[in-house]
């Protein structure tokens, strides 16, 4: 299993959650982070100050996956969040030595796949 | 005309405090129409009903964010449904002519208000200033239950009570029923609005039950700003509330308008004392609790006691606000944001001091005589309205749930009741909803 | 002394309705200076003043968070903007003597007001009372075309909009024009304001094109408790267009203002209530929405309706509302905060059923003539707003983009337009700004 | 009754100024009670009452979070603490008998203004509307010493300053002084409240110190839309506190009320424009500080100028108030809002253009005459209350420590001076607080 | 040394934290994140526009602990953090190289043992 | 490579970002986080109840470096963020198997150097 780590551009968040579905892969974990890379600095004015921004919002995708997933995963990633502009974030892949689902005690790979309640479907 | 001497009961201050030269001339005559009293009473209306939605905001803000549309709403619901019901009957009952506990009919649907006067304002500004009083009142009493009861149960609870607690009520202390007539002072609704929503709140808050994890989770006020917004909107509309209970522009509303201003200064102050001479710190939720505290005391007295009084009342409304406050804990009913504490005590202290204190502008009856008074129609008060809401309560809870589910009520009321949360993140970011439909 | 007939106009309610007594024979001689009348034309002036930051937070809290301040912005700047035109010609173009069209410019500058009385209050009152509608009108505008319109081009639109479209526009209703004198009745500005800015803004928002994303990605509010509060701002300050429409303080503002609140309090239930049924949860940005379209839908009624028929108006308004809401998506223009569906329906709405009402106070031509009237300053104010918008956007087009570039659109429009943000995280946080310069 | 002349110099402009027919004749005679003036009086003094919050959210919101209950809560308390003592002894400084520069103490507890008379409204009235201009004359000073003041230096401080240098000033320009006197014009409250304040502001930022890391780490505002909405709400209230300052609803409160407008919108456009013009944007936080900017700079002139004079101030007012903000960096002193360039500097231009453009109305001596008076009277007020200010915070200084250490300062003064925080995360959420007792 | 990352319900963090406490684990570090797995979407409505929150709030618990304590952590996680409906979240287990006290410097397990200053009692 | 994490006081971020910068490391992911260890609550109040908040604010800083720039990274960190109080934050240093640039599908140590955009220089 591997732990993969994605920092993406917070306006596309939609379209990389519909790739990584597509791929077979629906346990995320996301969260807000900033980002500092190569992205150029955002001025602001505050009555007669100004001021630089240097850290970008981010959004952070995170997602335990079992071997045969990772590149599909990677792919998908790449394919749904790239603009082609400087900042589309990185990709990080790390060992995950064992995953443990909270609610059953199963673990490992039976851990990772979700057991659906009923959902609902977005418009198209 | 509706022109009859109940309706002029609440008026009466004018009458006797009238002051200098031209002015007492002037009311010497039957009152007139008067473009300058009925500039302010409109304006005294708006005001109350500002008020509503700056109770929106302080009790919003002391909710959990979960939690705080659900807690503005029952403020705003009650501004729409009392509306309504004060229009079909809530004003009739409180100010139609009828026995020593409420008014008949003849006044509902605000029949023969048109183009009548009542005192020297026209008949509809008058209904209007009181059916704002109605409005706050329910609202008030929505502090106590928030974060659990059931939206359709408060809107059905709310609906009764209006009707058959506060017009009942009203009657009796300015409508001419039995209490004004026994000489109960109240000059702008201590008894009327806040030991009656206090006690209610307090009652409200025992049949539902505390909240999941009272006493041992602490619930920490969500936006301390908004707190403040809403404590000074409702102290600036409270000017309203006070002042313009003299129903008219005259020495009486200025009374009014200092002791108020005086009261809630000095009872903002003893908060703040009190709370630094427990060992904390003077805190921005004690001092916006702390002013309208002093709204609440001063509110009974405001037209009948002088300023030096004033300072008392405003010091001793804080003052038994602030203890009860910090044993709230051994009462049994959670009372989430002090209702009863805040206006329940901070209501019969200032009812109290202005029997005690009515002498002090030379208005009242005897000291001790005034007193009893006052005590009597403050027991009658938690009395009426202990049992009644209880009833109601009751009543309400045969017919719908009182509470929701306690997995709603731990995921914060707003989605569960209203489909809907107080703030979203940015749409790009992590909770993105994504639409489904133009419903 | 700029005391012409035309100018009085807006004050005829109050001849007609006046009542009880003392003040009917003070009627019955010419008007004179009245300290009642200015001290409550003055507060309605300021009321209707601080209705548009009410707006700003009404609209602000609808929108995304990276966009609040260019949201805001539109309806402050509309102050600025609107308010020095006024002075400039607006008012003249208003209210000076003219055409069936538009007044001359013998007003400009406010020449002649001086120390002059319109009706019963200084003429100074008069210009700043109307002044107060022509700043919210464009600011109502604003809603239709958040998240995406260049600010520069806001302004040159609205600047033209102001002097080309409203004030001729109110020169025919209230000036003196040709809609006045045919007996169209618009008491508080549905025809002038609200019909006028619904229609424009929702040819604006169809000039623009949707916003990115529109009907794929859901916009949500970001902050409902600034909707609330701007709703609670709207419906104070309403009092002060509604009840100050009748220019003194007066029998014809007590029943404005009773109508007012009886009106807004039945619209929002309404709304709460259509939501329920239509499956969903009653929601805070439905009351909000209910009570302003209340507002809207009353205000060219307020003075000439009774009650019982505020109620009607209340009721049918919320109702229609509602309704041009759920299918706004078939709509082609993305009309973004519903701007047309509130203003314009329910001010057509408005405006429909206070010919078909105006009966219940005597007020009016006979029901079916009156009717006619009121569909015919209808129908032409949706033509003149409706073709006259789309030449101004045209022509501004013709000078300066109207949109923002895309990237600017989704990563907000306040940094590439404001170069602010509306929140900031914490100086020490993560997204900690650096300084560079005391520019 | 304290019906003394030097009570009425406040209303001389309503003598000279009243317009038409009736008013006149009944201005002839000596002032009677008037429930007109009355009633737009005690709205005025709320208008004013409710500037303060309004301060407390323009001052809140340009902070950062880990200070903004600090910042409101000076606000606040000044409330509190001003309006008592105005009834000990600052009324009586300010407005009872006594000589050149101060009163004496014979209206000490609001002695002999019971039931009083002050002009043509109640002495009560006068007392509490001029008790709101003494509570945000301090009130605007704590924007100078936000994020590091210890919470009891600053109400030390400041019950002092109000005794000592705030009243003794009102009485030197408006209670029978010698500034008063000499003829110096300010309508109301440019020398007494924004050229006081702004000074004290300066020199209390001075004898604090800068903010640790002023100069390096930019301060970013929190909440610009709390900016807006306490700049929308002052607004609102500035409408009591200069049209008031006519103490009637007169030709010269129309007036005031109209170059109010004026003014304070063009003064927003110029902020916006001097920003363009500078190579930014025209900013949210502009755009709320360019009108407060106008609204000071009109204050002094507001009932001595014509509509065209006023624009003129409002234009003059931003652009000197821009540029010393622009250049502030080179200031010594932190003053961390911008008092001093806001209300210092625009109140200072204001006063020197009241005396340039009284003739407008045909007001004040001869223009040279009128400026010299204009100018002694400020330089007065800026040593007076810079030699005043700086000596009683040396004295507060040794009593106990002016500023929190430097720990507290980083980590935010809330926790440290309240024990609270502004916003709570969900209760459920990260920093889920613990309940330790029910204190 | 391993790193725990455990993704829980936002309301079971305070009986997590006293578990941890009891299984002698004290040195924690939370964060918000948004979780997507088996749970149903919530649906809001505004103004007639129905919409679909797909992500739920969480709260990820991050933990270095040294190996002794890996098997009594992801116990308590799993009793405390436990209510049985979908949603319950997962525990993750990441090899860990050094871990370093910034305030002195010290490494590896010397730098896992938290130095107390003075605590406060909560009400129980 | 090694994914370097550390926590570190809020107040810090400036000085930190300022010392890796001059190590050569440029590229970050920031977020915000809740710590707990050995320092002491705070205390709050609110109408006579009295709370203690346990958890304290801290920022987590999380680079993926190649191998020789780990002890560089660490040493910048200790320096800048050290207040020599309790609660300065720990580093974690794990195992980073891949490194994906989204933009260009660049892979490991290629994908680790930022390409910049023109850039700002704040005031000193
Ligand atoms: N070495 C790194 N370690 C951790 N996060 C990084 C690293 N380099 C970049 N990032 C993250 O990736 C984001 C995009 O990187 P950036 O260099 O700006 O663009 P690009 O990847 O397109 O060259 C940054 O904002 C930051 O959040
Ligand atoms: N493969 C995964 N990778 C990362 N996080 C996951 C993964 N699967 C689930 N999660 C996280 O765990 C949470 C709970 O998972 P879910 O499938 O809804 O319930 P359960 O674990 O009870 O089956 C999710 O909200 C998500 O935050
Ligand atoms: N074992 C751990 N696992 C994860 N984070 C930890 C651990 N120990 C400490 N931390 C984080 O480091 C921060 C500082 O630790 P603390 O023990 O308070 O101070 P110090 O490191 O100076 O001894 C904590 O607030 C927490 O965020």
């Amino acid at each position: 299993m591997k732990l993969i780590t994605a920092v993406i551009r917070p306006e596309r968040v939609q379209q990389v959650k519909e790739a990584l579905f597509q791929a077979g892969i629906s346990g995320l974990t996301l969260s807000r982070v900033s980002g500092h890379g190569g992205e150029q600095e955002i001025i602001e004015h505050y009555r007669g100050t100004r001021v630089m921004v240097e850290f970008r919002d981010k959004v952070e995708v995170k997602m335990a996956v079992s071997e045969p997933f990772v590149d599909a995963a990677i792919e998908a990633i790449c394919k749904s969040a790239r603009t082609g502009e400087v900042g589309d974030g990185k990709i990080f892949v790390q060992p995950l030595e064992r995953v443990i689902r909270i609610r059953t005690g199963e673990e490992d790979n039976s851990a990772l796949t979700p057991i659906n309640e009923k959902k609902l479907a977005p418009v198209s | 005309m509706l022109l009859t001497p109940p309706l002029l009961r609440r008026s009466l201050p004018l009458l006797t405090l009238l002051g200098a030269g031209a002015a007492l001339a002037q009311a010497a005559k039957a009152p007139a129409f008067n473009t300058g009293d009925t500039a302010w009473m409109i304006v005294a209306a708006a005001l109350v009903l500002f008020m509503t939605p700056g109770l929106a905001f302080f009790y919003g803000g002391l909710t959990r964010s979960q939690s705080v549309l659900n807690t503005m709403m029952m403020s705003f619901v009650s501004i729409g449904i009392v509306l309504v019901l004060w229009m079909l009957g809530g004003y009739s009952i409180a100010f139609a002519p009828g026995n020593a506990f409420f008014g008949n009919l003849s006044a509902a649907g605000f029949n023969g208000l048109d183009n009548a006067v009542n005192g020297t304002i026209p008949s509809y500004v008058f209904a209007a200033f009181q059916a704002m009083f109605a409005v706050i009142a329910l609202a008030l009493i929505s502090g106590a239950v928030v974060e659990r009861m059931r939206f359709g149960a408060f809107l059905l609870f709310g609906g009764l009570w209006s009707l058959l607690i506060y017009s009942p009520l009203a009657h009796m202390v300015w409508g001419g029923g039995w209490l004004g007539v026994r000489g109960a002072l109240d000059f702008a609704g201590g008894t009327v609005i806040h030991i009656a929503a206090g006690v209610s709140a307090l009652v409200a808050a025992f049949v539902l039950g505390p909240r999941i994890g009272h006493g041992r989770t602490a619930h920490v006020p969500h936006n301390v700003p908004f707190v403040l917004l809403g404590a000074a909107i409702l102290w600036f509309g409270w000017i309203g509330f006070n002042a313009g209970s003299a129903l008219g522009a005259n020495q009486s509303a200025a009374l009014a308008f200092m002791t108020t201003c005086v009261a809630t200064a000095a009872a903002m102050l003893t908060w703040l004392v009190w709370e630094s001479v427990r060992g904390g710190k003077p805190t921005a939720v004690g001092a916006a609790t702390g002013l309208v505290v002093g709204l609440v005391a001063i509110t009974p007295a405001c037209g009948f006691v002088s300023p030096w009084a004033s300072l008392v009342v405003g010091i001793a409304g804080a003052t038994a606000s602030f203890w009860v406050v910090q044993f709230k804990q051994s009462l049994r009913a959670d009372d989430a944001l002090d209702v009863f504490a805040c206006h329940g005590v901070a209501g019969i202290v200032g009812a109290l001091l202005t029997g005690a204190l009515a002498w002090t502008t030379g208005q009242g009856k005897p000291v001790g005589e005034q007193l009893l008074i006052q005590t009597e129609a403050v027991l009658f008060t938690v009395v009426f309205c202990g049992v009644g809401s209880f009833i109601l309560l009751k009543l309400v809870g045969l017919v719908t749930a009182l509470r929701v589910t306690p997995g709603q009520e731990i995921s914060g009321i707003d989605i569960s009741s209203h489909s809907e949360q107080g703030y979203a993140e940015s749409e790009s970011g992590l909770s993105a909803p994504v639409m489904i439909g133009g419903d």
